[in-house]
């Protein structure tokens, strides 16, 4: 299966006041192929964002590189973006500041149609990609303000069809919203992708949602990609540390009060990032060769950084406890 | 035993440009003594809204109808002075977002004692050492390095831990906290979770718990409240209102949570939204949404009636299909 | 609201985080940094104003010899020849500027002594009148407007709003007018003008201001004179510094009082007073020092029109006059050192942050 | 368990009591949300404004005598003929007053616009551009905020001489910074803002992209900005012309004829009105501008 | 709560005259004052070899020079120093310190000098100086009763940097040392000098002559409106410079006023077609002198204006009497218009925005304007800054201009340098040789040829009416420059001298 989007070794960088630099993403490598839906999930502040703007080429990578339908991808500086890019889209994560308040939706949607569409085509490919969206064609007419965070969002899915693009990145598409509207976006989004073919990177930090929906799941810690697996699998069988706790802590609905499992520590500063596997102090496994930062292994169809995977290691950590 | 605190027909309403606007319709609740309760609803139902009166905090203009009482006060009748006294001493309260309840300048360590003096009437040294013992409570590491440091040295975790820590200071009874996990990752939420749960069980601490995440209240309380559009639709043991929802609403909620079925459109949304205040339709404010709904659903808002033992619904219609299918 | 910082160690539970490599104190780097740019700054300033005093078709010449001397080439060629004005321009700016890298500004052709001379003589007097209102607009204006944020729509607001409006809306000018005529003229209940009754003279110089001199050489009749003398023209400045501080300070204190944290604190069971004193007192400095900044400024451009009204020989009237009599150096001189004030006001301000703030604080 | 309520808005006088007694803490969060008519003062401030425009459009059919004849009668008093009384030239200050507004509004105006349009040009490119054009221009803005306002426009105004047009250039000259800089940093808040990275994802290009989202959506704090400082305007220019550098007389400039009265204060009537006449102008500029930002700047409206 | 101006009585016991006046001060060094207050002040500190006493300027009286001779061509003028004079440090003053003032007053070249620069010094002993001058000039003795020709101690002056030799242009470096420190033998030493604010001056215990009454003069800057409301509350020992005119009325009366009209207000116009034709056109200039209220300028100006006469000011020997005053006659300035075929004429009126001696020119042009306008002439107000305004006039380039004038030293000949066809000021409106009227430039030469002074004065007469007919100078009117006292002081008089008031003269009742 050929990747529709490639993401190999890549570095973000932030330059911050006082602090130096800091690496929000440490090398990660992920490959979206068409017509998948790849998840990323991982806690606050460890990177996802920064990810999904390398991407799409919003910002440069400070090393590795992207490609999109084997073309790498070049970072928009304050020029057009060349169109063999505009097959890949993102969906942001605030419904309230992806939308020009100044702009009507049919003009801003407009904005997106190829210009080989002329003359009325435009407008009808406004309203079809309304329509598409479950949103009537009057919406064109109106301001942002006009639609709740949930309609809004489903009109900035629809921008992002506007060039009818093969890819799409949604980044925390829904995580501003209710539980009813996450689920009309969710459904919709999903629905959409399925039958457009398109490839997906859905970023979020809800396991549950992530869940539900991808095909592929990808856990993210301070930077890095820790486990990469078919979402069952990962769910059945995570194979890193970190995934077993983030599924754990995941409150579930019995009919007896049953506390979530905590997870010791604190989530730690990327400026400020422990040494060898970035996991090891909060780790309840770690020993001692997580001092080396651990490779990521290959599992036969899904992956894990950690060193009790490799069969060397492991074998002393079984001895040490 | 009366409870510790006891809410009845609480009707709240807000100044909005074209006159006042209903908030809060008949809200009653209760709270026994080292009880953990939980309300949830969707975004904009009230929760908070509920909150802010129990501590009178209300926006200017608001008008408060109905009884609140608290081991025995009767809080709509305090003035400034008795409002002093209830807060952070009887009831304390722990916001939804840890970075903005702090103080910025100000060091932990004076957040957390300058009630506590006031309160307690403690002196300095006092009062430090009980901080101590307090942040050592809910496990931040070295407290005393802690209460000398800024808000902003901490991690989000750190920071709502010390804002419970806070919240505990002046030995309140009941903690009413509005959403304290909302903001956090669900591996700090799940530490959250443990500490209020640990705190009840250790000090006979009252908890109400706001949410909007159903797993959660499941996970921590023992009863719930479902509020809808300023109402409390629905309330009984939380396991069992999960787990066998009566009200249309509680159900629905329940469905749109996703439940790890991978597939295609498993997730059930609500259809439409729910009614912005002073707009609700003049029967169940469910009813537009609600697919159950019956004529009779449009004539007046169903009260809360009992419905099996412990629990009670605000639905005309769902209990007795129930009642049918059983 | 400002950059916040990560990493402080306090957050870090971990046994090994990298050391960090050793870098300069960020004080000092920050210090460094602010230096070059108050430098640039300097040299901007000191193009501007030469450009300006270029540009203007006047002649110094005519501006400082007499109507019969300027008829007599010799005097006319002695004068530009003493000046180097019969040096081409630019030769005459790096002349100037050499000269100020070893500290010397230059003769000031209208008073004939030299600039620096000239500073120290001026600068004393407007701080006279500048520190005084300063810190009287910065108390009542804190205090004000913390009051009427707190009463937020109510009489006490309504009245502090107008009040700050009137304030604002008054030229400078016209109200000094008003309270000569009124106070002075009318009344009789403050001298008209100067810094001194002429039955006193100065006291020995220490500071330049004469209310403080005079105390420190215990002449209690002299530091009483003059400090009649400050009063109407205190009153002016504060009068329109105050107004200036009250709006923001007031607006400021009400973006404050939305904060979480203020409800967070009366949800504690704090009283309101200790709430406002230590919570929302603050939290609210940070942007009133800002503005203090700005209402610095402000008041030395106030004090050009005031000065000019209530005799005052200080900055202001020295600056205007030095600009119409197209006097090079001296305005070089002004602007250099307003220059220098307005960076140095801003140094304190980003400094004082640090001190309100630990979010920015430096070290 | 429950029963119902009292009709809420139904006045207890239990729950007023306690409402009385904590309006201090509610009033906390902010006030009203009243529309600009129940505003006591912005209405009065817009009464006033209003009434100026139209003196200064009706100038020459409200005032009773030629603002530029002089008469024997100097230094009339205000009396039934000269409501204002007379100055040195027995020219009627009223009259005067009146005509001045066809001055200081309209200039201000134009100042005002003039600066918005040079600061707004300057601030959207070195906003957009960034790195050495947003340097350059922050160090130039720098620059004109090192000199006092007041002090730079009449250095300006003297270099190049004074009337009407350099007075406005010079003020012009001072104020640009203001707009650079709001406009620039609203620029720059907003390279991040997502709607502009969707809009440049699709293929926008820059140009297009500054015209239709970076501007639009900064524009709006420089004219609120704008409005605050039109009051401000008015101020520097009467300042200009009181020390004799803003229009050239016998114009009816309201800052000039204080400096005229300034002459002989005994004879307070000469610039008590058009000083008077200043502060009314600015006042009412000043509350529009507050009322405005108040609607319009999100960080002011809110709960306010 | 304080007194009025702060005349209160210090606490020292010491006498103190306060001076109001509203000046601009650069120095108080007498080889480069020129300003008036430098004047009143140098002339306080400093003696001269002659002097004007009280307000009367018609002929000089000894100071330092006990007597003086003047030879038959007007060249040479012997003066016998007074004895036993000495310095405010004790030292005697000696013939050798009127060489060295005069000479280095004559080599630095700064504003005065051009006062004295056809006169030479010597000693013939040490209590005889001779000046003479290179071309005949009976107004020698005036010019040395200036405050300028001051003498100073020379021996100090050169500690500090004075020199008098050619080059002192560049090698004087005195002027700080004098400006704040007085060197001379006058009734009053220099106590501090403050150029924006104020000079004080104190008695000079050692002075030769009768001692002053005030322990302590105060020259203070001061508004013109301000000494207005101030003098209003005066009570005692207070003394104004600038209220004059229009701002007499309203003055309480226990007040005294000393005015002299010396001070004239003219308006010039381009002689130079170049520049503008129509202010060069003569018949325009008829017009324009037909079309002005003289009587209602000299109204505008108030009490001690006269409608102008000639350019000499009344106070001088030499002035047009007031019957010969202008006058206005509007039909007949449409007629000379009409005449020069000139419809509805545009000229452009630049004057300098300040306020001399309590006159704003600006409501005078203004004024002028109106007046004018009414004959059918569009003036075209320029109001300039100061500088900006005697550079363009000097540069030549103005159409038409409006200043004040006052004389260097109390004797009118210098107009006739300065303002006759061709001269200096003259040129400046473009007025040459060639384009004025042959009778102008002879009656002005007839001036300078005539040495008694009474003949001078009679001349001078002619050569005025003859420049109100042609010449570019349009004379307003002249005003008096006023000191105003309050009631208990005595000889408060002002004096055209040039400085003003003899504080050393004034006395209390
Ligand atoms: N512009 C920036 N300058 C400096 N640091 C930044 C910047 N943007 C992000 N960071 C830092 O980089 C790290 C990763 O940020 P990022 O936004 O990619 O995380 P995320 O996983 O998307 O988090 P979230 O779930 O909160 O959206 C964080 O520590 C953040 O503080
Ligand atoms: N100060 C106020 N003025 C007017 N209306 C308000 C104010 N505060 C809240 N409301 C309205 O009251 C209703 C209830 O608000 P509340 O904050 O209690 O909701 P919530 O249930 O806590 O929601 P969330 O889950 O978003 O926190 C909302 O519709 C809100 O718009
Ligand atoms: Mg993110
Ligand atoms: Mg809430």
């Amino acid at each position: 299966m050929s990747s529709l989007l490639r993401i190999s070794d890549v570095q973000v960088e932030y330059r911050s006041r006082g602090n130096g630099r800091v690496r929000a993403v440490a090398g990660v490598s992920l490959d979206v192929a068409p017509g998948q839906i790849v998840g990323l999930v991982g806690e606050s502040g460890c990177g996802k964002s920064s990810l999904a703007r390398v991407a799409v080429g919003l910002t440069p990578p400070s090393a590795g590189e992207v490609s999109f339908a084997g073309r790498p991808i070049t970072p928009l500086g304050w020029r057009r973006r060349p169109e063999t890019e505009i097959g890949l889209q993102m969906v942001f994560q605030n419904p309230y500041a992806s939308l020009n308040p100044r702009r009507t939706i049919g003009a801003q949607l407009l904005d997106g149609v190829p210009a080989t569409v002329t003359g009325a085509a435009r407008n009808a490919r406004v309203v079809e990609l309304l329509d598409r969206v479950g949103m009537p064609a009057e919406a064109a007419d109106r301001y942002p303000h006009q639609f709740s965070g949930g309609q809004r969002q489903r009109l900035a899915i629809a921008r992002a069809l506007a060039p009818q693009p093969r890819m799409i990145i949604a980044d925390e598409p829904v995580t501003a919203l209710d539980a009813s509207s996450q689920a009309q976006v969710v459904n919709l989004l999903v629905g959409l992708v399925r039958e457009l073919d398109m490839g997906m990177l859905f970023i979020s930090h809800d396991l549950a949602l992530v869940h539900e929906i991808a095909d592929v799941t990808a856990v993210m810690y301070l930077g890095r990609i820790v486990e990469t697996a078919p979402t069952r699998e990962l769910w059945r069988d995570p194979r890193h540390p970190y995934t077993r706790a983030l599924i754990d802590a995941v409150p579930q609905i019995g009919p007896t009060p049953r506390l979530p499992a905590t997870l010791a520590g604190e989530v730690p500063d990327p400026a400020n990032a422990p040494t060898g596997c970035r996991f090891r102090p909060r780790c309840a496994h770690a020993f001692a060769p997580c001092g080396d930062q651990p490779p990521t292994l290959d599992l036969g169809g899904r992956s894990a950084a950690c060193w009790l995977n490799d069969p060397a290691t492991a074998s002393a950590a079984v001895a040490s406890h | 035993m009366a409870p510790l605190l006891d809410v009845d027909s609480l009707a709240v309403t807000l100044p909005g440009p074209r006159g006042p606007l209903p908030i809060l319709h008949d809200v009653s609740l209760t709270v026994d003594e080292g009880e953990l309760v939980g309300i949830a609803g969707e975004s904009g139902c009230g929760k908070s809204l509920t909150a802010q009166t129990l501590l009178g905090l209300l926006p200017p203009g608001a008008t408060v109808s109905g009884s609140a009482r608290f081991a025995g006060t009767d809080l709509l009748g305090l003035d400034q002075r008795g409002w002093q006294r209830v807060r952070g001493a009887g009831i304390a309260m722990v916001f939804q977002d840890p970075t903005a309840a702090l103080h910025p300048m100000l060091t932990i360590g004076r957040q957390l004692t300058e009630h506590m003096r006031v309160h307690l009437r403690m002196d300095r040294r006092a009062a430090n050492r009980r901080a101590v013992e307090l942040l050592d409570q809910v496990r931040i590491p070295d407290p005393e390095r802690a209460l000398r440091s800024y808000p902003h040295q901490f991690s989000g975790g750190m920071r709502q831990r010390a804002a419970i820590a806070i919240a505990l200071a002046a030995r309140p009874r009941l903690l009413i906290a509005d959403e304290p996990t909302t903001a956090l990752d669900v591996t700090v939420q799940a530490g959250i979770l443990a500490l209020l749960d640990r705190l009840r069980a250790e000090t006979g601490l009252a908890v109400a718990f706001i949410t909007h995440d159903l797993g959660v209240l499941s996970a921590l309380t023992t009863r719930g409240y479902v509020f809808y559009a300023g109402r409390v639709v629905e309330t009984g043991p939380t396991g069992e209102l999960l787990t066998a929802p009566t009200h249309p609403y509680t159900a629905a909620l329940l469905g749109a949570r996703p439940h790890g079925t991978q597939a295609v459109g498993t997730l059930r949304p609500i259809p439409g939204g729910p009614p912005a205040p002073g707009q609700a339709p003049p029967g169940c404010p469910f009813q537009p949404r609600c697919g159950y709904a019956e004529p009779a659903c449009g004539t007046s808002p169903p009260p809360l009636t009992p419905a099996g033992e412990h629990r009670s619904v605000a639905c005309v219609v769902r209990p007795h299909l129930e009642v049918a299918a059983r | 609201m400002t950059t916040v910082h990560d990493g402080e160690p306090g957050a870090v539970t971990t046994t090994a985080s990298r050391p960090r490599p050793r870098r300069a104190h960020p004080l000092l780097v920050f210090l460094a940094k602010r230096l070059t740019i108050t430098a640039g700054l300097l040299l901007g300033v000191t193009v501007v104003t030469f450009a300006l005093v270029n540009v203007v078709p006047g002649d110094p010449v005519t501006a400082n010899l007499s109507d019969q001397a300027l008829n007599d080439p010799a005097t006319v060629a002695a004068f530009r020849e003493k000046w180097g004005l019969d040096q081409p321009l630019w030769a005459q700016y790096f002349q100037y500027l050499g000269n100020l890298l070893t500290g010397d500004l230059g003769i000031s052709q209208q008073t004939g002594r030299s600039v620096l001379d000239d500073l120290v003589r001026y600068v004393p007097a407007t701080m006279e009148l500048a520190i005084p209102t300063m810190v009287l607009a910065l108390l009542i204006g804190t205090g004000i407007g913390m009051l009427a944020a707190v009463r937020n729509g109510r009489f006490t607001d309504q009245l502090v709003r107008v009040g700050a409006l009137l304030g604002l809306s008054t030229p400078p000018f016209w109200l000094s007018l008003v309270v000569l005529y009124v106070f002075f003229y009318k009344l009789g209940l403050a001298p008209s003008g100067g810094r001194l009754s002429t039955a006193f003279s100065p006291p020995p110089t220490v500071t330049g201001m004469y209310t403080v001199d005079a105390a420190l050489a215990g002449q209690w009749d002299v530091a009483w004179d003059a400090a009649q003398h400050l009063v109407l023209p205190v009153l002016v400045l504060t009068s329109l510094t105050v107004a200036l501080l009250v709006r923001f300070v007031r607006s400021a204190m009400l973006e404050v009082l939305q904060q979480d944290y203020i409800r967070a604190a009366y949800a504690k069971g704090l009283p309101a007073r200790v709430v406002l004193r230590r919570h929302l007192l603050r939290a609210g400095l940070v942007p009133v020092v800002t503005v203090s900044g700005l209402a610095f400024a402000s008041l030395l451009s106030g004090t050009v029109l005031v000065e000019s009204i209530f005799g005052w020989p200080g900055l202001g009237q020295y600056a205007y006059r030095s600009a119409t009599a197209l006097d090079l150096p001296s305005i070089l001189g002004v602007s250099l050192f307003v220059a220098l004030v307005y960076t140095l006001v801003n140094l304190t301000v980003d400094l004082l942050y640090g001190l309100i703030d630990p979010r920015i604080r430096l070290s | 368990m429950t029963t119902i309520a009292p009709d809420p808005v139904a006045p207890d006088p239990k729950v007023d009591r306690a409402l009385s007694r904590r309006r201090w803490l509610g009033r906390l969060r902010g006030g009203s949300t009243r529309p600009v008519w129940r505003q006591p003062v912005t209405l009065a401030a817009l009464v006033i404004l209003g009434g100026w425009l139209l003196v200064a459009i009706f100038a020459p059919l409200i005032a009773p005598y030629d603002p530029l004849a002089q008469s024997p009668d100097a230094y009339a008093s205000p009396s039934a003929a000269h409501w204002f009384g007379t100055d040195s030239l027995g020219r009627d200050i009223l009259s005067r007053v009146i005509h001045g507004a066809r001055l200081s509004i309209p200039l201000a105006l134009a100042i005002v616009s003039l600066a918005l349009l040079v600061g707004g040009l300057l601030g959207l490119l070195a906003g957009y551009l960034g790195r050495l054009a947003d340097e350059a221009l922050m160090r130039l803005t720098d620059l004109v905020f090192a000199f006092p306002q007041i002090i730079l426009a009449m250095a300006v105004t003297a270099a190049f001489g004074p009337n009407t047009r350099n007075a406005v250039l010079a003020l012009v000259i001072v104020s640009w910074p203001v707009y650079a800089r709001v406009i620039r940093s609203a620029v720059i808040s907003m390279r991040g803002d997502d709607y502009l990275n969707a809009a440049r994802l699709l293929g926008v290009g820059p140009v297009k992209a500054l015209r239709r989202d970076v501007l639009p959506n900064s524009i709006g704090p420089a004219i609120v900005l704008a409005t605050l400082e039109l009051g401000n305007a008015v101020l520097l220019l009467a300042a200009l012309s009181f020390l004799g550098l803003g229009p050239r007389p016998p114009a009816a400039e309201w800052g000039s004829m204080v400096a005229l009265g300034s002459q002989d204060l005994s004879m307070w009537w000469v610039s008590v009105f058009p000083g008077l006449a200043i502060l009314t102008v600015v006042m009412a500029f000043n509350v529009l501008g507050d009322a405005l930002r108040d609607r319009l700047d999100p960080r002011y409206a809110k709960g306010r | 709560a304080g007194g009025g101006g702060g005349n209160a009585s210090g606490g020292s016991g010491a006498t103190t005259l306060t001076v109001n006046t509203s000046f601009v001060l650069k120095t108080l060094d007498p080889g480069r004052v020129y300003e008036a207050t430098g004047l009143t002040a140098v002339h306080a500190l400093y003696d001269t070899l002659l002097t004007f006493e009280g307000s009367d300027v018609s002929k000089p009286v000894p100071a330092l020079a006990e007597s003086y001779e003047v030879s038959p061509d007007a060249k040479t003028f012997t003066f016998k120093l007074r004895q036993g004079v000495k310095f405010s440090d004790g030292s005697p003053l000696t013939a050798d310190d009127v060489v060295f003032s005069l000479n280095r007053l004559k080599n630095i070249k700064a504003s005065p000098a051009v006062t004295v620069s056809e006169l030479s010094v010597s000693k013939t002993d040490d209590s005889t100086v001779v000046v003479t001058s290179a071309t005949a000039n009976p107004n020698v003795p005036v010019v040395l009763s200036m405050p300028s020709t001051a003498v100073i101690n020379s021996k100090v002056a050169q500690e500090n940097g004075a020199k008098d030799g050619e080059d002192a242009a560049q090698g004087d470096t005195a002027q700080q040392y004098l400006d704040t420190n007085s060197i001379g033998s006058g009734p009053y030493v220099l106590k501090s000098y403050e150029p924006e604010s104020q000079v004080v001056l104190e008695a000079n215990p050692d002075y030769w002559g009768d001692k002053p009454k005030f322990d302590r003069v105060v020259l203070r800057n001061m508004d013109v409106q301000t000494q207005k409301l101030t003098m209003q509350r005066a009570e005692a020992n207070e003394i104004s410079l600038d209220i004059s005119g229009k701002l007499l009325e309203g003055m309480p009366s226990t007040l005294q006023t000393s005015g002299v009209q010396d001070t004239v207000y003219f308006l010039f116009l381009n002689a130079d077609p170049a520049v503008s034709a129509v202010t060069a056109d003569v018949k325009f200039n008829q017009a324009l002198r037909a079309a002005i209220d003289y009587q209602g300028i000299a109204a505008l100006y108030g009490q001690g204006a006269a409608p102008g006469a000639g350019l000499v000011a009344p106070a001088f020997p030499g002035a047009l009497p007031e019957g010969e005053a202008s006058t206005r006659d509007v039909a007949k300035a449409k007629a000379l218009l009409a005449e020069a075929g000139l419809t509805n004429p545009k000229v452009k009126f630049s004057y300098p925005a300040i306020t001399y001696k309590g006159v704003d020119l600006g409501t005078v042009a203004t004024k002028v304007q109106g007046d004018v306008a009414e004959a059918g002439i569009t003036l075209e107000l320029n109001p300039q800054p100061l500088t900006t305004f005697l550079d363009e006039m000097r540069g030549g380039k103005m159409a038409m201009g409006f200043t004040p004038q006052s004389l260097n030293y109390p004797v009118a000949d210098s107009l006739i340098n300065n303002m006759a066809p061709g001269q200096p000021t003259a040129l400046r409106s473009g007025w040459t040789v060639d384009r004025a009227d042959a009778a102008v430039v002879a009656a002005g030469k007839k001036v300078t040829e005539t040495l008694d002074l009474a003949a001078r004065a009679t001349a001078m007469q002619e050569w005025q009416r003859l420049m109100n007919q042609s010449s570019p100078y349009i004379v307003l009117a002249s005003n008096s420059s006023t000191v105003v006292a309050t009631a208990d002081l005595t000889g408060a008089d002002y004096t055209a001298a040039g400085w003003q008031v003899d504080v050393a003269a004034v006395g209390r009742k």
